[in-house]
């Protein structure tokens, strides 16, 4: 058996971003475009935190932990801008929000 | 203390090995497969518990990591709190059309292969990467898990009345997180 | 290999680190059966305190007093259809209650019965219990959204918010009690579960008395706040029969229903384990600092036999008092020989305080200890049960409103203000 | 126990501020008592044991304690580093600290003292207004303030307790925000404290260049450690700077305008703050500044020439005055003017004694008036008082007694200290200096005047009240009348704490403050030049024969000016004539309108008034520059406007048909044909910007991954 080392994680956190952007780019629903936002910072923690492990020292773990600090930010504002649309146009579709477009 | 007792407790100070390669495989592949699942599932109720489950195995990744308070913040924080918000907020502005109309949006080809041209590029960099030496070390530097959660607490707040090296930034992400609280709360007030 | 299992019961950690994954999975069974009996036995108390408390007799037919009566009921609920209704969400209906049940049973991997009695000793410990049984709240959210029906969906929503709600207040609560942790000679404090004991008995006080009353109010907020998160009365809204039929669970029966029980009463377990540790005590017996004799130490270790003695002479006096009908008859053999087991365990129980009396390593010696250590922390443990169900015997029932306004606008400045409060009094006063 | 944690004194009454902001508004009156009085008698209690330790601490040495509890600016590792006039970097570093000393104890004691006398009465006082939390929130915040000052061990440290009396000062005068005199008169106070705050700082910032820091200890060691010479120019302009700071905050000439308007304040406030404690912050931080003083004579003499016109000045406006309180407060100015006399003439002792011993008999004072107040239903003006002696005889009494120690009648309080200031300032240097002490004594002797004018005009002569009044007199409670009482005692009794040698006595109080001040003494003497001060040194020279002689003479004068009164006002009745009226009518004229000194001020500063159409003064000068910019300059620039509009005009059709008809619009047409194409990717989709961002991280990765 291969011991696990820092590349394994790194390709599971690649894999993660890369699920993350497609989700982004592809989905119509707003909620489901910010989950995929959670999952790209999800890849991004995955990394810090084996780079942390990596060089062994605990920097790392803190960036993990402002980020999700972050996110938690980011999920709030977001939703709350999400329910205010909502309360305004009736959906939630992503490509159906563009009054700033005129 | 007998003998015996040493033995079948092979007690191990500081690294003790509690996690066999197989957990990381079973958590990575979990991850992954429950990330496919949150992008591609038509009811984002579906998508948010796939959503969860990817967390709580990164959490597990975490822990495999020697990142304890790591770990037990993203259970904490986004699988209790985060996840939470999603799933009111998802009940809330459930609507019946959503499922009947299409999940994805009119570039999703394009979407896609932008997506596709950064897996490429992340593959290539990790197996360049992996060539060059000491860049993605083999050997992983110890750290040590009893202690963890305190050296982060020093880290962040300092010790012996020294400011640490984040408690600037630390009172930065609480202002942020205030500014997110206070702007999430005016956003969905109906009357202000 | 009784030599193996003999000389763990010598071990001074758990096997969380000592790496033993054998010991660990006993252990995870052991507890898993203990709170499957502990709740089982809480539903026949609850019933009968409930009734007595209502100057009724509750449940007398199913075997002496009613004793059998939980089991006739799990019989029945694993015996029953298990109805999906048509519109439901059925992947999403199965799943959640299985989300709480896996909630409220994770945690007990870090709850410590002893100081070596436990699955693992987690650094984040409490952080780590808090997060988990804040999962169960989504098994809640998404078993009313699954079942596609009203009431569901607003007892879902509503103990959501109540459990997101209270979650803030009880989590300052902790976090106070675990600054107190810190006030020792190196200032650094834990998040262990063992460690928090440990650092109430190195500084000699139960922690509800620390500063007091700073970890009085602590321990209050959380004591409330707790009832909330278990969306007991008064403050079970989500379930509120006269208002919402049965809450989130109204469209589940059967089996599936039996185990949003279990898991509902595993938490309230898991919650008041955490009331237990954080501020009284944990395994510790009553006054280890003043009367820390070695007498002492025999004396309180001899609770345990007698106990289960005294539960054996109430048994025994129930037998003798049944009517002399010979429809009685089958009952009373029953209620005796419940009695003679209780005896039974009693006299083991006193037999090993006798052999475990001398303060050695010896293995009887530490498994004395173990039975003290375990003892205590349920009796403990068993209080904050009783209180869960004088609560719902004694007060009505909070207006949602009004509850979120007790959540956000009192108990938070309260328990905000408490943190503060240690804070500046663990400063200054040392 | 108490003296390591000396910092709680302050943070009592400041909690009891909090509480009283925070929830104050809810909470009953009795509550307010109980927090806000409690809070002020736990910090009296508590200085008291402090001080008691303190002595055992100090062993009679008076080697000062400090408890430094962070630092509070600055910071020791690099930070706010600035150059100091001789080339090293000092760091700017001011702590959170705590000094006490005999100086600081004695403020310490009667301020909190005192304090918790006027807390009491205040609860009766103020029993029937509105904003009664907010008043005693008030109260607290300036207890704070104070307790900030007195117990600062640096300039920066006391700044914040200098400006927070302030603020206290200005919100306390407006409490009546309603009246618009009210709020006018704070606004004078503040802004009048203010061009003084100006002088303090720049004052300890002079001190902090020269010397590298703000701490007292450091200033005083470096100080008198012989380093500088005597009259030091740098030295003298900080002594100066922060005279101006006392002046500004002790109402002193040129700035003492504001202290009577600040009568406006409800009463135990002008007893609390513009008699008793925040007054005397200026003659505090002068004492604290002593070392520096010292070496600079010039500004020794400026504030004993600047302290004997004050005194003089005031006492000559208070002849006149009607309402009562303005009476008293004319007489604090004027009493304020004898301690800077006492400090200019280095007799810091003396000085100190009497802002101890005025502490009580004032605040006494200000106390009785606000109960005479109270009796005649808000009545100020004494020639509607009179025969109120039967009437209300407790505060009749307590008044007596304080009007007795401040004409400096023997064996009241005031005599031993002001008797200690005029043998100070004849005995200190002769000379054309003798001159301060006539001026002192005519001080005295219109002290008692007035004085005794006030009691015969309130309480003794027939009654001129209305009939109304008359019917509604009654004695004030007794929470008002306690106080009165126990400040009465002390007025009597204070002053035995230093009872001269002449008499027979120790002088304990100089003898306790001597660690303070008497390092300076000695490095004058030893330098031979000042022989301005130097108490202990002029001890051995003097003969007790003249000072006997002083003594009679200023017993004498307190006994002329109560003669003078009981002529003229004994048997004042309705519509009497004031006899400087009617013997000097231009003299009565000007005393009455306070040498028309605010009207001056009007003149020169405010600009509120205007001779004809033409302000004078700093607004004049700002007029007159408006108008030359107005007419002149404007004109000027208005002319070479007209030249370049020509031009313009010109320009303007080159513009429109050359430039923007070839140049610009040739181009805008040529983008907006290429525009339609280009608009096909911009096409409103959030998701194509998040494309777009993939696009460049994909550059990005591009770039490293393959360079």
């Amino acid at each position: 058996m291969v011991p696990i080392t820092t590349l394994h994680y790194l390709v599971v956190a690649a894999a993660l971003f890369v699920l993350g952007a497609i989700g982004v780019l592809t989905r119509r629903n707003v909620v489901i475009v910010l989950m995929s936002i959670e999952l790209i910072l999800n890849a991004v923690n995955l990394n810090l935190v084996a780079f942390s492990r990596m060089w062994g020292n605990l920097h790392g773990q803190i960036f993990a932990i402002f980020i999700v600090v972050d996110a938690a930010a980011e999920a709030a504002a977001g939703l709350g801008i999400l329910i205010a649309f909502f309360r305004n146009k009736e959906t939630v579709n992503i490509d159906e929000i563009d009054l700033l477009k005129w | 203390m007998n003998p015996a007792l040493n033995s079948a407790l092979s007690i191990n100070s500081g690294m003790a090995p509690v996690a066999t390669p197989w957990f990381f495989y079973a958590l990575a592949g979990m991850a992954v497969l429950s990330g496919v699942f949150v992008i591609t599932r038509r009811n984002a109720v579906h998508a948010a518990l796939a959503l969860i489950i990817t967390l709580l195995s990164v959490a597990g990744l975490y822990l495999m990591l020697y990142a304890p308070f790591v770990a037990g913040v993203q259970i904490i924080v986004y699988a209790g709190g985060i996840m939470v918000l999603f799933l009111f907020v998802i009940m809330l502005v459930n609507i019946e059309r959503s499922s009947k109309e299409r999940a994805f949006n009119r570039m999703w080809p394009v979407g896609l292969a932008a997506a596709g041209a950064l897996m490429v590029l992340f593959a290539s960099a990790i197996v360049k990467g992996s060539h060059i030496n000491d860049m993605f070390r083999d050997r992983l530097m110890p750290l040590p898990e009893s202690t963890n959660t305190q050296q982060i607490a020093s880290l962040l707040y300092g010790e012996a009345g020294r400011m640490g090296q984040y408690t600037f930034a630390f009172e930065i992400a609480s202002l942020l997180l205030l500014v997110a609280i206070l702007g999430a709360v005016i956003m969905t007030k109906k009357k202000i | 290999m009784p030599n193996f299992i003999m000389s763990y019961l010598g071990s001074t950690v758990t096997p969380g680190e000592a790496g033993s994954q054998f010991w660990a999975l006993i252990y995870v069974l052991i507890i898993f059966a203990g709170v499957s009996v502990a709740v089982i036995c809480m539903n026949w108390i609850e019933r009968k305190a409930l009734a007595h408390f209502q100057i009724r007799l509750g449940p007398m037919r199913v075997g002496p007093h009613g004793l059998l009566q939980p089991f006739a009921d799990a019989l029945k609920l694993m015996l029953k259809e298990d109805i999906i209704p048509a519109e439901a969400d059925q992947f999403v209906f199965w799943v959640a209650p299985l989300i709480g049940l896996l909630a409220a049973f994770t945690v007990y991997t870090v709850i410590p019965f002893g100081p070596s009695q436990a699955v693992s000793d987690m650094n984040i410990g409490i952080l780590f219990m808090l997060g988990v049984s804040s999962l169960g709240v989504l098994g809640i959210v998404v078993s009313g959204w699954a079942s596609n029906s009203h009431y569901p969906l607003i007892g879902a929503l509503r103990s959501s918010a109540q459990m997101v709600s209270y979650e803030v207040a009880m989590g300052l609560a902790v976090v106070s009690a675990v600054l107190m942790t810190s006030l020792n000679a190196s200032g650094t404090g834990t998040l262990s579960m063992i460690g928090i004991v440990q650092a109430q008995q190195q500084q000699g006080v139960w922690f509800i008395f620390k500063f007091f009353p700073l970890g009085f109010l602590a321990f209050v907020i959380f004591a409330i706040a707790m009832v909330a998160e278990t969306n007991r009365a008064p403050f079970d809204m989500a379930e509120a029969e006269s208002e919402l039929t049965a809450g989130y669970h109204t469209e589940y029966s059967g089996l599936r229903w039996s185990l949003f029980m279990l898991a509902e009463y595993a938490a309230m377990i898991a919650v008041s384990s955490i009331a237990v540790t954080l501020w009284l005590g944990g395994w510790m017996r009553p006054f280890p600092n003043l009367l820390h004799a070695p007498a002492w130490d025999f004396i309180f270790s001899l609770f345990p036999g007698l106990t289960f003695g005294g539960l054996a002479a109430i048994a025994m006096i129930g037998a003798a008092r049944m009517p002399a009908h010979s429809f009685f008859r089958i009952q009373r053999i029953g209620l005796a020989v419940f009695a003679a087991l209780l005896a039974f365990s009693a006299l083991l129980l006193l037999v090993i305080a006798i052999a475990g009396r001398s303060a050695d390593t010896s293995v009887a010696a530490r498994f004395r200890e173990g039975i003290d250590y375990v003892y205590w922390f349920v009796l403990k443990v068993a209080v904050f049960m009783y209180l869960f169900i004088w609560y719902r015997a004694t007060w009505p029932r909070y207006r949602f409103d009004q509850l979120m306004r007790i959540g956000w606008k009192v108990m938070l400045p309260i328990s905000l203000g408490v943190l503060l409060l240690t804070a500046i009094v663990g400063v200054i006063l040392p | 126990m108490f003296l390591n944690h000396i910092y709680l004194i302050p943070l009592f009454p400041a909690f009891g501020a909090v509480i009283m902001f925070f929830f104050g508004r809810r909470l009953q009156k009795a509550t307010v008592n109980a927090v806000c009085v409690g809070a002020v008698v736990v910090a009296f209690l508590f200085a008291c044991f402090t001080v008691v330790e303190y002595t055992h601490f100090a062993h009679g040495t008076g080697h000062p304690f400090e408890k430094i509890l962070y630092t509070w600016l600055g910071s020791g590792d690099g930070h706010l580093n600035f150059v100091k006039r001789d080339g090293t970097t000092a760091s700017f570093n001011a702590d959170a600290g705590f000094l006490l000393d005999p100086l600081s104890s004695i403020w310490l004691l009667f301020v909190t003292g005192v304090g918790m006398l006027i807390h009491i009465y205040s609860t009766g006082y103020m029993a029937h207004e509105g904003g009664y939390y907010r008043f005693f929130g008030y109260l607290n915040l300036f207890m704070f303030a104070m307790l900030t000052l007195i117990l600062a061990n640096n300039y920066m440290m006391l700044f914040v307790g200098w400006e927070g009396v302030g603020l206290c000062s200005y919100l306390l005068i407006g409490f009546y925000f309603h009246r618009n005199s009210a709020s006018t008169a704070a606004n004078k106070a503040f802004i009048v404290n203010r061009i003084g705050d100006a002088g303090f700082i720049l004052g300890a910032l002079t001190l902090a260049w020269y010397l590298g820091s703000f701490r007292f200890t450091d200033i005083n060691v470096q100080a008198r450690g012989g380093h500088f010479a005597i009259g030091d120019p740098v030295l003298t302009a900080a002594a100066l700077l922060l005279f101006i700071g006392a002046c500004g905050k002790s109402a002193q000439i040129p700035l003492y305008i504001w202290l009577p308007d600040a009568m406006e304040g409800p009463t135990p406030v002008s007893a609390l703050i513009h008699a008793a404690t925040m007054v005397t912050a200026g003659v505090y931080m002068v004492a604290r500044s002593n070392a520096v003083f010292v070496l600079a004579p010039t500004a020794m003499k400026t504030v004993a020439i600047v302290g004997a016109l004050t005194a003089v000045f005031a006492a000559s406006i208070g002849l006149v005055q009607n309402d009562i309180k303005r009476v008293l407060a004319y007489s604090t100015v004027s009493q304020l003017g004898y301690m800077f006399l006492a400090l200019g003439v280095g007799a810091f002792a003396a000085g100190v004694f009497h802002v101890f011993t005025h502490a009580f008999f004032k605040a006494l004072l200000f106390l009785g008036s606000g109960s005479v107040i109270h009796a005649m239903s808000g009545e100020q003006d004494m020639r509607n008082m009179g025969d109120l002696r039967r009437r209300i005889p407790t505060t009749h009494w307590t008044m007596l007694v304080a009007t007795l120690a401040i004409a400096g009648i023997f064996p009241f309080a005031g005599f031993f200290s002001k008797d200690e200031i005029l043998w100070q300032t004849w005995a200190s240097e002769g000379g054309a200096y003798r001159i301060l002490w006539f001026v002192g004594y005519g001080t005295a002797l219109m002290t008692a005047f007035y004085m005794f004018r006030l009691m015969y005009l309130t309480f003794y002569s027939p009654s001129r009240m209305s009939h109304e009044a008359e019917h509604h007199v009654h004695e004030s409670p007794k929470s008002m009348t306690v106080p009165l009482v126990i400040l009465a005692l002390c007025s009597i009794g204070a002053g035995w704490l230093s009872w001269p040698h002449s008499l027979g006595g120790s002088a304990h109080f100089e003898k306790f403050l001597e660690p303070v001040f008497a390092r300076e003494a000695v490095v004058l003497v030893e330098e031979g030049k000042s022989a301005q001060l130097a108490a202990g040194e002029k001890e051995a020279e003097h003969t007790d024969k003249t000072e006997y002689a002083l003594m009679f003479l200023s017993l004498a004068a307190a006994g002329v000016g109560w003669g003078m009164a009981r002529h003229s006002y004994a048997r004042a009745a309705k519509g009497y004539k004031e006899p400087i009226a009617v013997d000097a009518p231009p003299l009565y004229k000007l005393l009455y309108n306070k040498w028309f000194v605010d009207e001056g001020y009007d003149y020169v500063f405010t600009g509120r008034r205007k001779v004809g159409k033409v302000r004078l003064g700093v607004m004049g000068a700002g007029e007159a520059s408006s108008w030359f910019d107005a007419k002149v300059i404007d004109g000027a620039v208005n002319d070479v406007g007209w030249v370049t509009k020509a031009i313009a005009t010109i320009s303007t059709w080159w513009d429109k048909w050359i430039i923007d008809g070839v140049g610009v619009n040739g181009p805008a047409i040529l983008a907006r044909m290429i525009s339609y194409p280009a608009r096909l990717f911009e096409w409103g989709l959030v998701q194509w910007y998040a494309l777009v961002m993939v696009a460049g991280l994909l550059g990005f990765g591009v770039y490293y991954v393959w360079k």
